[in-house]
């Protein structure tokens, strides 16, 4: 932006630029490390990195400005996505610190670093910069290009490699050989038989008619949920939203009008404790009921 | 305003980058917590291209972003593969370090 | 002729590794190779003894040169031999005196089962005593001083299954560490002031040293004395050393290797000529023992323990002879000749009584063994005279000359040394009386009937004391006897040879130098005195013991003579002084050791060990933890960089 | 350039690997396997020594490559006369120690019930007897490379090296419990294998620095860094190196300490008692007869030359300390209950003698302690076998549980007897002359010093007849009953030191011959010469003669003795010519 040689100065249309954005960048970096959701720092940081790569537009590097938003945030920030949407959320999400006097330590070095680092800076008085225009007079591609491939052709070659050696560890390591024969229907029934855990078909998700989503579980004849019956991940999640109360009130409900239709004396209700790993949401939509 | 407030900038993203590193146990956002450190020193290097007017710098950052993918797939491969042995992203879980 | 003196020592050395390291397949005849080893010595002895005679005084001293022993840029030790009328005199009394008792010691050890090794002990002590009188130095000298030192430690405790025996053996050899303690100080001190130790170059220039380097160096070699010779303060060790078989008291602790202090002292007298206050140490050392082992000897009623005490005594004049310079050189010497002959002969003597009375040694229960044992009473006899100085027989002249010396010391101290000698010949009249009276003399007291003709002649089984049994006294076999009976001809006889035309003063004069001293009191006086002396001796010891019958139970007796028995109380103060407070020490030491040093060391090891285990909680193996330290560490550099800087 | 060295290191090196090899249920081959390249060592150290030659350069048969050149680290090996007389007695020394420990490491016999099946698999699988062997042979071969070492690095590594074997001999091979309790001895010995390699280590810990220190200064002040020895002399000859003095002083105290505690000097001893009580008897002699004395070996290589001013500087302090060594060694000798830890304290107390030898910085003291570390050697050895073997017979250690061991076993209680009469010093045996030698030596310089260090003699006495008096005389205990005497493989190990013993103490002349030029240079390195005599002879007899010149009998006898004094300063060679 700076033609000139030696300036103390940038123009105040940057200093605005600087100031906003760079106030929206450390709140993006503040919900990263404090948003509960994974998705929800992912995308904080993503825009953090949208930012910072308008500032290295600004400050003359367009080259990476773009490779920040291509390669960044357009690539590596969907990876984290894609990893995200596999894993699922996690009980590591929580906020709450499980190492005594982790956020402590963790608290007193970041604020002596920072204090430190920010010192530092201030000490080493910086009060005029050279500017990239002289750099950049040939275009800032063709100037780093001529770095890469002359000066830096050795480290661009190894990075090369050490790309290619990622991208295939990355397939060695999520990758899984199967080292023994896929068991045949028939095994897995006989072990199913031998271990004699569960021997039939694993029950179907939903309760009658009115509840057929994946993530709530079927009732068992005595009212309680049967667990297998919701998927793997939604059960690791704790995305496992229980309904038993309502079908169980709804029948007691009709038991009693029954028994006031006949005259009989109410019977006393059974009102089913919340299982233990019930999620949040289940306890407080059957206290809600 | 003078460049340097960049580095101001990049000095504080770094250090909540390394707080959020100590503080998750979410070994994703413990990740993305390192990729926001290698971003802050990116954002230095870049100023301190445009300070000393070439662009080392900026082939520094080059890099540092070409080795930090590298480090992301890597990285999230391995997540990948311990959750799906532990069923768990948590890098407390992962204490087998421990004597 | 040189090379005759290698054979001389080399003899009995051979000896004594054929004999100990031949093993059993020598049983038989060991004793007969180690009679013939040692008559070689002496026949060498004589052979050289012949050829100086025959040559002028000057020109006596051989000169053998063997090896360079030890050589260290200015330290030169060599293996050399020096053979002068001194060391020649010295030769013929241990080859002499030992080839003899080599004879009896044939008949006195019959019945050992390990007298093969009893022989080659004795040989090794010849080759070693040999040695020690031989040196061309004092480093030679030295090992000499140390070898007869472990003879005398494996000959006292030859019998080793007695506890006594060994115990005796063992303090024998520490006492006399003590004393090497002072030979090795004052072979240093003269390395350190001459540059050397060889006799032919310290001794000549000893004069160019100081007064008080020449102290050090005399009271050093006195101490060395004081230990081989048995001299307060370290005497207590030749009591007990009679444990030993009785032909080892009569040849190591009666006739040669105890006289070595008086040979060391004779030796070095240039040393001491130069050191007037170490002389008065001699003398008052020799003094003091003269009267001490006289007193221990009056009280002991073990026949050996009366002899050792004796020794003791009559070494005290030899010891203030040599401290009153060259007016009493000779006189040493002579002494320990003649007291060589007759002390080894009493000795041999009281090993035939001990061999005839199954190794009973208390007096108490002898008594009128003179019709038993006709030959034993009359050496014996021959023996008591020469030591009371009786006139004419050879302690007479011998005890006689270093009383007329120590009067012509001249002064207060001529005066006081002379009264003493005078004091120490009347007691040893008087216990050696008590001895002879006690044994030869009065009623038979030993156990069961004192008939011999009537009870069967039954030689006791071993060596081994069977005491107990009923002895049946006997006279012993020639192998003994004849030993005792040469012994005693020179008892009588060696005094009379040595003074007619003062032939010993005049055969030794070119090697000490002999002044003689202007005597307060006439010859005469003098010899009246030591014949008055020992008649008063004499009279009290029958009074006491002759008149009236001895009881077999010595009766409790006065204080001093309890502390008499006790020897004085010498063992207890070193009990006290020494061996409880060093056992107090190694224990404390022991104790400090283990507690302190060792627990030093432990209690860092366990702290460390401590910290560490407390340290270990750090690594949680939570890698969150992990960072926080990585991350405080980043900041500490950072903070050091920072630092750096501010300062720089 | 010869291979010499390298080869009398590499021989019992291979022969370790090959025992190690050899299969299991083999031990006899094994055994003979270890003893035959015990035996060629011995045979190309004599070779050395032969080879060299007294009165040739300082280091001799010396070999130079370069090894790891970035760090100025060079193969250099090099002998003087010390060091290969050193090299001669460990090579001797080790086919005694093979042949003591033969039935050492054999598979524990079977319990009275007789052979259990299981029992004989453990034996014919056994192969403790192979490690046992090859332990030993690297112990050799890493003590070899330490002596003949002339570069700084290179010592440092086998200096350590040999912790590791001597770590699993001391803790893997005890004496047999007896009727005590085995898990409790197994106890005891780890906790002695561990303290050996733990204050081993720390000194080696602490000397790396000083090594690391010494680097630096050469190649602070030359250029390049070196660790060879004679290009530090040579550059320090030449004016180019000059150490400051607080920095040799600190250098010095790194290397002294890990010798100090290798030696071992007083306060630094505890670990040799533990070791040498809880190893076997072989094992014992190597530690104290061998492995040590590549400790005050290196004071006089290493200390002494590197840095002569802070040696001078630190002299009265060691002194001190080695005579406390003597005193105190001996004392707590005196109070030992086990026979092993008496003789390691005795160790203590001799390792004074040597230390005192060596910084009394006279030619007597240091030929002195040279020879002491040969005859301590010859001289330990043999009293720790015939103790071992005394042991072995009785099942226990307590000096207390013998009596009257003289009867029932004459060759073994002589044997042991001489043994001690040599740890005692006694003139004619091979100690007398290097304690002797030493007392002089500190004497000459320091005399209150050599009166305490004499006086410790006594106590040498004491200890060692309290000891013999205690197992071998008296009446015959029930439990000595019936003791086997000596075997003819134990006389075959136990006569030739002895004999050995006696020849040197009779005739050190040989070993002198060898010691002594190496001696003068390490004095004048560090810039002494010997106290000169208080009375100068030759010239009291120049001035006898002047003044009696006319006499001439006195003049006469003046003159004799005048030759002879020149003679005697003139050295060995004018006195083989008068012989």
């Amino acid at each position: 932006m700076n033609v000139l040689a030696a300036t103390t100065s940038t123009s105040t249309g940057e200093a605005v630029q600087f100031w906003v954005l760079g106030t929206i960048a450390l709140v993006g970096a503040l919900c990263t490390v404090m948003m509960k959701k994974a998705v929800h720092s992912a995308l904080s940081l993503a825009g953090t990195m949208i930012i910072l790569a308008v500032f290295y537009l600004s400050q003359g590097a367009y080259f990476l400005g773009i490779v920040q938003i291509v390669v960044y945030t357009g690539a590596i920030m969907m990876l984290f996505l894609f990893v995200l949407m596999l894993v699922g959320v996690t009980s590591a999400d929580s906020l709450k610190e499980t190492l005594k006097g982790q956020r402590w330590l963790a608290a007193t070095c970041g604020l002596g670093f920072g204090i430190l680092l920010i010192a530092g800076i201030g000490n080493a008085s910086i009060d005029s910069y050279a500017g990239l225009g002289k750099a950049n007079a040939d275009g800032n591609v063709e100037a780093l290009a001529a770095l890469i491939f002359n000066r830096y052709v050795w480290a661009f070659e190894l990075t090369g490699a050490l790309l290619i050696t990622a991208a295939v560890g990355a397939m060695v390591l999520t990758h899984r050989e199967r080292i023994t024969k896929p068991e045949t229907q028939r095994e897995l029934s006989q072990r199913r038989v031998r271990e004699g855990k569960q021997v039939t078909p694993l029950p179907a998700p939903g309760v009658y008619a009115r509840h057929n989503a994946n993530d709530i579980p079927a009732l068992l004849p005595d009212g309680s949920i049967a667990e297998v019956s919701v998927n793997k991940t939604l059960r690791a999640r704790g995305q496992m939203r229980d309904v038993s109360n309502e079908p169980m009130s709804n029948v007691a409900e009709l038991e009693g009008q029954a028994e006031s239709w006949l005259g009989r004396v109410t019977p006393k209700r059974v009102v089913r404790q919340p299982e233990e790993n019930g999620s949040p949401e289940s306890e407080s939509e059957g206290a809600a009921k | 305003m003078n460049p340097v407030n960049y580095l101001y900038l990049s000095a504080l993203l770094f250090t909540i980058g390394a707080a959020g590193v100590l503080v998750r146990r979410n070994a994703i956002i413990v990740f993305m917590c390192v990729e926001l450190m290698l971003n802050a020193c990116n954002l230095a290097f870049v100023t301190f291209s445009r300070i000393h007017g070439n662009l080392d710098g900026q082939i520094i950052a080059f890099f540092t972003m070409v080795v930090a993918a590298a480090e992301v797939v890597v990285g999230l491969a391995i997540i990948l593969m311990i959750f799906r042995v532990r069923h768990s992203a948590s890098v407390d879980d992962a204490n087998l370090m421990k004597l | 002729m040189e090379n005759l003196i290698g054979v001389l020592v080399g003899a009995p050395l051979l000896g004594a590794l054929i004999l100990l390291v031949g093993g059993r397949a020598l049983d038989r005849l060991g004793h007969w190779l180690g009679i013939v080893f040692a008559t070689t010595s002496f026949a060498v002895g004589c052979v050289l003894f012949a050829d100086m005679v025959g040559k002028d005084a000057e020109e006596r001293a051989l000169h053998d040169h063997l090896f360079s022993w030890v050589p260290v840029e200015g330290f030169q030790a060599d293996v050399a031999f020096q053979l002068d009328q001194l060391s020649m005199t010295f030769v013929l009394l241990i080859t002499g005196v030992g080839t003899l008792i080599h004879f009896y010691s044939v008949g006195y050890m019959e019945h050992d089962e390990r007298r093969r090794r009893f022989f080659g002990y004795l040989n090794l002590f010849l080759a070693a005593m040999l040695v020690l009188v031989l040196a061309d130095n004092y480093l030679l000298l030295y090992v000499g001083w140390e070898g007869v030192g472990l003879a005398s430690y494996l000959l006292i405790g030859f019998w080793q299954h007695k506890p006594s025996a060994a115990t005796a053996a063992k303090k024998a050899f520490l006492v006399n560490r003590v004393g090497d303690v002072g030979l090795s100080i004052a072979i240093m001190l003269m390395f350190t002031t001459f540059g050397t130790f060889a006799f032919s170059e310290v001794l000549p220039d000893a004069g160019s040293a100081s007064e008080g380097q020449l102290t050090a160096i005399g009271l050093m070699l006195l101490l060395a004395a004081c230990g081989k010779s048995a001299q307060v303060p370290l005497q207590s060790w030749l009591g007990d050393a009679m444990e030993g078989p009785t032909p080892v008291s009569a040849l190591i602790h009666a006739a040669t290797m105890v006289t070595a202090g008086v040979y060391l002292i004779t030796r070095s007298g240039e040393i001491f000529n130069g050191a007037p206050a170490a002389q008065t140490a001699v003398v008052t050392v020799g003094a003091v023992t003269l009267v001490f082992g006289a007193i221990v000897g009056c009280a002991k009623d073990d026949i050996k323990k009366a002899l050792a005490g004796s020794t003791m005594s009559q070494i005290g004049y030899m010891i203030m002879a040599a401290g009153l310079g060259p007016i009493g050189y000779v006189f040493a010497i002579m002494h320990l000749v003649t007291h060589g002959f007759f002390k080894a002969g009493l000795f041999l003597g009281a090993g035939s009584v001990m061999h005839g009375m199954n190794d009973e040694v208390d007096m108490r229960k002898y008594g009128g063994l003179r019709k038993y044992m006709p030959i034993t009473f009359v050496t014996f006899g021959l023996g008591y005279l020469a030591i009371i100085g009786f006139p004419g027989l050879s302690g007479f002249f011998s005890k006689d000359k270093i009383i007329e010396a120590a009067f012509a010391k001249g002064g207060t101290e001529g005066w006081i040394l002379g009264s003493v000698a005078l004091l120490g010949a009347a007691i040893t009249a008087f216990y050696m009386t008590r001895v002879m009276l006690l044994t030869f003399f009065g009623e038979k007291r030993w156990a069961g009937a004192p008939d011999p003709q009537t009870t069967p002649d039954v030689e006791p089984a071993d060596g081994h004391p069977a005491v107990g049994a009923a002895p049946h006294p006997h006279e012993s076999p020639l192998s003994m006897t004849v030993p005792m009976i040469l012994l005693a001809f020179g008892s009588v006889f060696a005094g009379l040879l040595f003074t007619v035309n003062d032939t010993f003063l005049n055969w030794l004069e070119p090697v000490t130098h002999h002044e003689h001293g202007d005597s307060p009191i006439s010859a005469g006086v003098v010899t009246g005195c030591t014949v008055t002396a020992m008649v008063v001796g004499v009279t009290i010891a029958w009074l006491m013991y002759g008149r009236s019958p001895v009881p077999a139970v010595a009766p409790r007796g006065s204080l001093l003579t309890r502390a008499a028995r006790r020897d004085l109380l010498q063992d207890d103060f070193n009990h006290v002084a020494f061996v409880q407070t060093g056992s107090y020490l190694t224990r404390g030491l022991v104790y400090l050791d283990h507690k302190v040093v060792d627990g030093m060391a432990n209690g860092t090891a366990a702290f460390i060990g401590g910290v560490s285990s407390r340290m270990r909680r750090l690594q949680n193996g939570y890698a969150r933890s992990y960072a926080v330290s990585m991350f405080g560490g980043t900041a500490v550099l950072v903070a050091a960089t920072l630092l750096m800087r501010a300062v720089a | 350039m010869s291979f010499l060295l390298t080869a009398t290191a590499a021989t019992p090196a291979v022969g370790a690997v090959v025992t190690a090899a050899v299969p299991a249920g083999r031990r006899t081959a094994a055994k003979w396997t270890a003893l035959v390249f015990s035996l060629a060592t011995l045979v190309l150290a004599g070779t050395a020594l032969g080879r060299f030659d007294p009165d040739g350069d300082r280091y001799q048969l010396t070999e130079s490559h370069t090894w790891i050149k970035e760090f100025g680290v060079r193969y250099e090996l090099g002998v003087d006369g010390i060091a290969v007389a050193l090299i001669s007695l460990t090579a001797l020394l080790i086919p005694f120690v093979i042949a003591a420990g033969w039935n050492d490491a054999d598979p524990p016999s079977s319990p009275a019930g007789g052979k259990t099946p299981a029992g004989a698999e453990t034996t014919s699988r056994w192969r403790p007897t192979q490690g046992f062997f090859a332990l030993i042979l690297m112990v050799e071969a890493m003590v070899v490379m330490s002596f003949a070492a002339t570069d700084v690095f290179l010592f440092y590594i086998f200096f350590e090296a040999m912790l590791i074997p001597m770590y699993f001999l001391i803790g893997g091979f005890g004496d047999r419990a007896g009727g005590h309790d085995e898990a409790e001895a197994a106890k005891q010995r780890s906790y002695a294998a561990v303290k050996f390699l733990l204050y081993n280590l720390l000194g080696g810990l602490v000397m790396l620095a000083a090594v690391v220190g010494l680097y630096a200064v050469t190649a602070d002040q030359l250029g390049t860094g070196t660790f060879s020895l004679q290009e530090i002399l040579a550059a320090r000859e030449a004016g180019r190196l000059d150490i400051s003095d607080n920095g040799e002083k600190a250098l010095f105290l790194g290397f002294f300490f890990a010798f100090a505690i290798k030696a071992p000097l007083w306060p630094l001893h505890t670990w040799l008692p533990n070791a040498m009580g809880e190893s076997t008897a072989p094992v014992a002699v190597l530690i104290t007869a061998v492995v040590d004395k590549v400790g005050t070996f290196a004071m006089l290589r290493w200390c002494l030359q590197l840095f002569p001013e802070a040696s001078d500087w630190a002299t009265p302090v060691i002194l001190v300390l080695a005579a406390i060594s003597i005193l105190y060694g001996a004392l707590l000798a005196v109070g030992q209950r086990d026979i092993k830890r008496l003789i390691a304290y005795a160790s203590i107390s001799h390792f004074g003698f040597i230390i005192l030898g060596i910084f009394a910085m006279t030619s007597q003291g240091q030929n002195g302690a040279t020879l002491y570390m040969v005859n301590h050697g010859i001289s330990t050895a043999a009293l720790m076998l015939v103790a071992g073997f005394l042991i072995s017979r009785r099942g226990s250690r307590l000096i207390a549980d013998f009596g009257g061991v003289q009867k029932v076993a004459p060759v073994l209680a002589g044997t042991f007897l001489v043994g001690g009469l040599a740890t005692l010093s006694l003139p004619g045996l091979a100690p007398f002359v290097s304690e002797f030698l030493v007392l002089v030596g500190t004497f000459s310089r320091y005399k209150a010093l050599g009166v305490v260090a004499t006086v410790g003699i006594v106590f040498g006495a004491l200890y060692v007849l309290l000891l013999y008096q205690r197992t071998m005389t008296g009446p015959v205990k029930a439990e000595v009953e019936g003791m086997p005497d000596l075997k003819a493989r134990e006389i075959a190990v136990v006569a030739p030191l002895i004999a050995l013993l006696l020849f040197l103490g009779v005739y050190p002349k040989p070993v002198l011959n060898v010691i002594d030029p190496a001696v003068g240079h390490t004095l004048s390195d560090v810039n002494k010469t010997d106290p000169k005599p208080d009375i100068d002879l030759d010239a009291v007899h120049k001035q006898r003669k002047a003044d009696h010149g006319a006499e001439g009998a006195e003049g006469g006898h003046a003159e004799a003795a005048g030759t002879e004094a020149a003679g005697t300063e003139s050295g060995a060679e004018t006195h083989g010519g008068d012989k």
